[in-house]
């Protein structure tokens, strides 16, 4: 992905641009790869370098901003990996490469925006799916699966989540916690485990993708549970094989980020403030993509339905508009 | 030949029953002190929560740990001859992706296994004479070719989840026999397989014997590089299987798969009671010790040990475990 | 007793010590005085060395009592026997490879910086080296850099390394077990010589040595060791070789050496000009049924000699022919399948796996003719190893037991059931008794004897010139790497060997060839 | 003391100059490899890329390795004892945390400092005491604490990044010295500093001589086991100071800190020319085998090499490092 524009970086005029994304692993930087590059397609001057920690380490991430720097590129899109890799990003500001911020933010740095949506109202969202599924049953006893215990996204998206409840005055009880460290096997058998372990839950909240990116076969005590009307189930992130979670109505609903739109709108503002100097707000909402049995509004989102999004995925025709300052409020 | 340590070394002992003898022997074994940790965990989680003792749960937590189980015993055959394997995980990866690669794009599931195995070959192959006829120390051998295949892994994928595979490369992963998962089979079957050829081959005897002094092997005739490269295949065979069986049960190949096993992998040996030093360690060691582990995760969760003290306690348990081996140890030093 | 401990260094009394049930010592009563120099002998595995490391404080006795000029102690660590002045010289090396020699002279006790305070833990290594130096000196290591790294020394050398060691501080009692085995003739005099130095300046002195010769060289007092017991205790001068090897055996041993009888045989192994490493244009030839002796100083070539032969190292010029025919040997591998063995000079480094069954250290070399399709055959290995345990006599409990816990003895036959289960044609032995107790000696010469007799054609190294004179047909002599002369049984006196040995370079070059 | 090795074998050798013989010295010395590999490394990347040789680049880049460079010297100094330090991530991540919780909690540096350090300290004294008086197998005893010491480290963040250093611990991070960054600066003085240790002090010999032959050291009557809790009390220091600096640097202490740099802080020192075998080594080496990964990073990143081959160079480089050093080791032996 990356290098092949270094022939036409001398070219006068000609803007050098590095994305810096979380890992390679996962299908949502693939679409915003793409976005970016449709992009930067349209645009006709701008060539990027595509590239990811290969340890998802935050100190890893802030050596390839520095080297960015070094190379005195003409932007970086940054997904930070927490705060660590915030300071990266002031320095870059300092030396006068303007940074723009996708899919996570480094909120009190002098970055030039952020790209993206906000973890909590995903958060919030999926709590208000859960809410409406849950209406009139009764005290709610729910388990969360998530990441690295303590990742700060993970964290907002579960206070979302609990948020939501809240507002909606939904009885309920975090019963648990459960750590999957991002491993898909371990990820599980911890949602099988805490199920088996204790029945007396009934709903769970996925605050990542990890145990929807597998077979169904594999998540047996859920599928049954889900059928039995003893459970319900709300996730996090929109990607393929999460879909058909959707469609066998394991789950009630996704809720996921616009993973095109990170790359697309990304390329774009950088562009729009590098090359015209253009002023955005600090925050530009790329919206949520939430997925449900029927389309639906989900607090002030439209939601969509899993053929929809599979139709999206298979083809790959994610489309956005570019965003100006004056598209946004 | 754990077996065999310092057994009868009391001459005219008088004659015991076999079983009392077949037990002192196991209780002399490097494995016991693991298995003694085994039980009293299951002992105690039976206790702590009704549900850990049915038979779902059971077999759901064996096929959780077969995957690193079969890893690990190839593990244990490379740390049984003095050597070390960082690349397992990776390996597990790519073997995984390719079968997943196959798999998705139509082929049949012999070709996708066979992909997968001939990964494990090809890996193993090129561990083994890196180390074997290159001179170069395994540690770094292999924490090379652990990036190097883990680049393969992101190459094969694109970073795309694969799915659809064909049903009875599914069926390997996630489907039963007589109530057992598949899985569980295979890693029986490596178990006894590989408990044969470790006390019974050839290759076995010399794998202990060049583990246990390189060079006096290699004055006595013995084809070291040889049998060194066949053991590194073998183990990247293992590594190879456990990832394959890994990708069919979970039903998608991503770039992930087996990332960070290196580590567990080892650890399981390590924790049933194999030496880094080398020349010590059986089938049995890897199997127990990936057990201790996957039983331990099962009960943390049934339990409902909190986010942040789960690390706790498997880390204290770890260490308990192999004081208890300890103390058996002392007791007949 | 009483008025005679009032005299002596170091004593026991009633030592006692068991091993896992075992007793290994059984009430022993020793004493050593200033000025003496004792002599411990007695088989392998009588005791001796488990003794000299209850007295340096390293294992601890079951019962008894142990005095120190009258006073009794209880030792409790090495470090306390040395701060004692008590200093022992292990039977096994204990140097550390990677370090240089003076750093091991000085392990534990490396002279402090004078201009810091001591407990900085600053080296003062100028004076380390130099006072390394002069104990290099009295040891015979003059010409040895006291920063030579250990790793690149012969085992004589670190033998002596490990004297200088004993004798970096003030002692009152040495305690030497074993410290000849690995010297040469000429290092073993000088030995004595420090020896009697010491003596004369009232150090007590306990000594092992299998070389019973050796003891009536030096030793004053004879002490004799047999399965634990204390069964004679003799001033030198009233004791004969004769009574001493039969106090430790318990029985007479007849001849030491067999009679050697060589009917003429065809050559079964040629070596034309084999060089590499130190080895130099090394011709010879050995017939089948012959014992074919390779003499020289320490250092001479001979073990290389062998590694070239036996493919363990790669030679760089030369061949060597089997039967008649060219043989292309680059690897042990390749050496074993030609039917050639190699008992080489350390058994425990080189030719055994100690935390192995002497089950699988017999059939290693082997282990090809017991398997079929790679799956061992279990019952003939058993068959197999049973004969040769009984066909050897190798005392051991099991076949099941580790060697690590046989007698040096019993190991060194286990090296060699090893070899004879391949059926070799050739078999190359490296000072093969080497540390080995007299009676398990005739057992390996008449061994030898028999083997050669079958037709095997035999090369043994070894530096002990009646055990080379006794068993050889011929003897080959080696200087600098050249083999110098060889010697027929008439011809080969020890004064002629030696002659030939010390054979220099100048020599060389001065006309031999 | 790789200087003094093999030098004067050779009685009489005519006088050299005292460079040559220095140069010499260190050719035949085990960092020589890698140092080569460092070089040629810096040569090419000087070439293909205008930016590499700059004054900020280098300096970035040496302050990105310096972390690592610190806690390998302490794992160097374990491996050279004949010991390994697994848990050496967890406790950067735990010495991190508790002086960034300290900071942020209104502490002042020197409180924040010794916070760290203190972790540091007691977390080696239980590694250390668990495999000396224990004696319990390093690689589980660590493995074990690497677990704990994380499990804490989530206890100490509770899951929430802390800011709001005091400014003089940030300088510690983020400061400059006559040009110089403060990590930069602190890993060449504790370079300096285990380099005298390892040379010139009873420590760093005794150490040198419990990894080369352990019961050698232990009949000579060195205080093996007081040795030993002391250089895994030492390895935890320099752990907790790498780990400190990661987070004074970053000026935020998360609770993913550190994790899993195990790996990277063993390959440090085992690609510096270290051996896992023990007995062997030096303070220089952890610096070279942090320099090389860290170089490579760098380049890769200016060279704009795809993020699927990154992975792949890594790994080839590595390997082809300790070849390096294979080819010269085999022209003397
Ligand atoms: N650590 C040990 N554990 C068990 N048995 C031992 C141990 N050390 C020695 N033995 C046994 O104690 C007996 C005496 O051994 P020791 O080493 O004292 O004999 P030795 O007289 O020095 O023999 P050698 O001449 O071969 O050196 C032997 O049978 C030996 O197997
Ligand atoms: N296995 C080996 N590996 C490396 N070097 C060796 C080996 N064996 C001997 N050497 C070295 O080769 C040199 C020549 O010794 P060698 O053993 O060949 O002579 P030798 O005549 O057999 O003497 P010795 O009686 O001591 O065995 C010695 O300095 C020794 O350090
Ligand atoms: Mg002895
Ligand atoms: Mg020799």
């Amino acid at each position: 992905a990356g290098g092949q524009n270094e022939a036409a970086s001398s070219k006068p005029g000609f803007l050098n641009f590095a994305v810096v994304a979380k890992s390679l692993n996962n299908p949502a930087f693939q679409v915003a790869e793409k976005g970016a590059n449709d992009r930067a397609a349209e645009l006709g001057d701008v060539g990027i370098t595509w590239t990811a920690p290969t340890n998802a380490d935050a100190a890893e991430e802030v050596q390839m901003i520095e080297g960015f720097i070094a190379k005195h590129v003409d932007g970086i899109l940054v997904d930070s990996l927490g705060p660590s890799a915030c300071g990266a990003v002031n320095e870059a500001i300092k030396a006068g490469i303007p940074v723009v911020m996708w899919d996570s933010d480094c909120p009190d740095s002098e970055r030039n925006a952020y790209v993206g949506s906000d973890n909590f109202k995903g958060g919030y969202a999926a709590g208000l799916l859960y809410a409406k599924a849950v209406q009139g049953k009764g005290q709610q006893n729910v388990a969360i699966l998530t990441g690295t215990p303590g990742a700060s996204n993970l964290q907002q998206r579960d206070q979302g989540f609990t948020k939501a409840l809240d507002d909606q005055q939904i009885p309920y009880k975090i019963v648990t916690t459960v750590p999957c460290y991002e491993d898909l096997a371990k990820s599980v058998t911890a949602v099988e485990d805490t199920l088996r372990g204790n029945p007396s839950i009934n709903g769970f909240f996925f605050d990542g993708p990890w145990s929807l990116l597998v077979d169904p076969s594999n998540l047996p005590v859920m599928t049954s549970k889900v059928q039995s009307g003893a459970l319900t189930v709300v996730s996090f992130d929109t990607l393929p094989p999460e879909i058909q979670y959707v469609t066998n109505g394991s789950v009630i609903g996704l809720v996921g980020q616009t993973y095109y739109g990170w790359g697309y709108q990304g390329i774009q503002v950088l562009y729009q403030i590098v090359k015209n100097h253009l002023k955005y707000p600090k925050f530009v909402n790329t919206g949520l993509g939430i997925v449900t049995p029927q389309p639906e509004m989900v607090g002030d989102q439209q939601s969509i339905t899993p053929q929809a999004m599979n139709q999206l995925w298979s083809s790959f025709s994610f489309k956005e508009k570019p965003l100006l300052p004056q598209d946004l409020h | 030949m754990s077996d065999e340590r310092r057994d009868a070394t009391v001459p005219g002992a008088p004659r015991r029953r076999t079983a009392l003898l077949a037990f002192e022997r196991f209780y002399r074994s490097s494995e016991a002190g693991t298995l003694a940790a085994v039980v009293l965990l299951m002992v105690l989680l039976t206790f702590a929560n009704n549900q850990f003792l049915t038979r779902d749960n059971l077999i759901f937590t064996a096929r959780s740990f077969s995957f690193i189980a079969i890893a690990a015993m190839g593990a244990c055959f490379v740390i049984i001859v003095g050597g070390i394997d960082l690349s397992v995980g990776s390996v597990m990866g790519l073997a995984g992706v390719v079968a997943a690669f196959l798999s998705s794009h139509g082929y049949g599931t012999i070709p996708s296994v066979v992909g997968a195995l001939l990964v494990g070959t090809v890996s193993g192959l090129l561990n083994g004479l890196l180390i074997a006829k290159g001179g170069l120390a395994p540690f770094i051998v292999t924490l090379g070719t652990l990036s190097i295949f883990r680049s393969f892994v992101y190459i094969v994928t694109g970073g795309f989840p694969m799915q659809g595979f064909g049903p009875s490369l599914l069926w390997l992963g996630q489907g039963f026999f007589i109530g057992i998962p598949m899985p569980v089979w295979i890693m029986v079957v490596f178990w006894i397989l590989l408990t044969f050829v470790l006390r019974r081959m050839r290759l076995g005897w010399y794998a202990y014997s060049i583990g246990g002094n390189e060079e006096a092997a290699r004055l006595s005739g013995l084809p070291v590089d040889r049998v060194k490269v066949l053991v590194y295949v073998i183990a990247g065979l293992m590594g190879a299987i456990g990832g394959l069986l890994l990708v069919a049960r979970l039903g998608v190949g991503e770039s992930t798969a087996g990332l960070g096993y290196e580590l567990n992998v080892i650890a399981a040996a390590v924790i049933g009671g194999v030496s880094l030093k080398g020349g010590q360690g059986s089938a049995f060691s890897a199997v127990l010790g990936a057990a201790l582990i996957g039983v331990l995760n099962n009960g943390l969760v049934l339990l409902g040990v909190g986010e942040y003290l789960q690390q706790l306690v498997i880390g204290a348990v770890i260490i308990l475990a192999v004081s208890i081996d300890r103390i058996r140890a002392k007791n007949f030093a | 007793m009483a008025h005679l401990d009032a005299l002596s260094a170091l004593s026991v009394h009633h030592l006692t010590k068991k091993y896992s049930g075992v007793t290994v010592l059984d009430r022993v009563d020793l004493s050593v005085r200033p000025g003496e120099i004792l002599a411990l002998l007695g088989e392998n595995g009588a005791g001796k060395s488990t003794l000299m490391k209850i007295l340096s404080g390293i294992h601890r006795p079951d019962d008894g009592r142990i005095e120190f000029f009258g006073r009794e102690i209880e030792l409790r660590g090495p470090k306390q026997a040395q701060a004692l002045g008590i200093n022992i010289i292990h039977q096994e090396l204990n140097i550390v490879a990677n370090r240089t020699v003076a750093q091991n002279i000085f392990l534990g006790r490396e002279p402090p910086a004078t201009w810091l305070p001591a407990w900085s833990g600053w080296i003062d290594i100028a004076r380390m080296n130099a006072d390394a130096q002069g104990l290099l000196r009295e040891v015979g290591l003059a010409s040895l850099a006291p920063s030579a790294r250990c790793a690149e020394l012969s085992t004589a050398q670190q033998q002596l390394v490990e004297i200088a060691r004993a004798i970096s501080t003030e002692s009152k009692i040495i305690l030497m077990d074993e410290p000849t085995s690995s010297l040469s003739a000429a290092q073993v005099e000088s030995l004595f010589q420090l020896m009697r130095r010491l003596r004369s300046g009232g150090l007590g002195v306990i000594l092992t040595t299998h070389r019973i010769e050796e003891a009536f060289e030096i030793a004053d007092r004879i002490v004799i060791l047999r399965d634990g017991k204390l069964v004679a205790d003799r001033p030198a001068k009233e004791t004969r070789p004769q009574e001493v090897i039969q106090w430790m055996v318990g029985r007479p041993v007849g001849q030491l050496f067999p009679e050697r009888s060589s009917a003429p045989h065809k050559d079964l192994l040629q070596v034309n000009g084999l060089s590499g490493g130190k080895v130099r244009e090394v011709s010879f030839a050995v017939r089948r049924g012959e014992v074919f002796g390779l003499g020289g100083l320490m250092g001479s070539g001979r073990t290389e000699v062998a590694r070239l032969l036996f493919g363990a190292d790669r030679a760089e010029r030369g061949d060597i022919v089997l039967n008649g025919r060219k043989a292309r040997i680059a690897s042990p591998e390749d050496a074993v399948a030609l039917g050639v063995g190699f008992v080489p000079e350390d058994r425990k480094l080189q030719a055994l796996i100690l935390d192995l069954a002497v089950r699988q250290n017999m059939v290693l070399a082997s282990l090809r003719s017991f398997s079929r399709g790679g799956v061992i055959r279990r019952k003939a290995i058993e068959r197999s190893v049973g004969a040769y345990v009984r066909d050897l006599n190798v005392q051991l409990r099991s076949a099941s037991q580790h060697v690590r816990f046989l007698s040096g003895g019993n190991q060194q036959k286990v090296v060699l059931a090893k070899w004879l289960m391949l059926s070799p044609r050739i078999l190359i032995l490296d000072e093969p008794t080497r540390g080995i107790d007299v009676g398990a000696k005739a057992e390996i010469y008449a061994l030898i004897d028999r083997l050669a007799s079958t037709g095997i054609a035999i090369v043994m190294i070894s530096s002990e010139l009646p055990e080379l004179l006794g068993m050889s047909d011929r003897v080959g002599v080696m200087s600098e790497g050249r083999l110098v002369g060889v010697l027929d049984r008439r011809e080969a006196t020890p004064e002629t060997v030696m002659r030939l040995a010390s054979m220099g370079k100048a020599a060389l070059e001065g006309g031999a060839r």
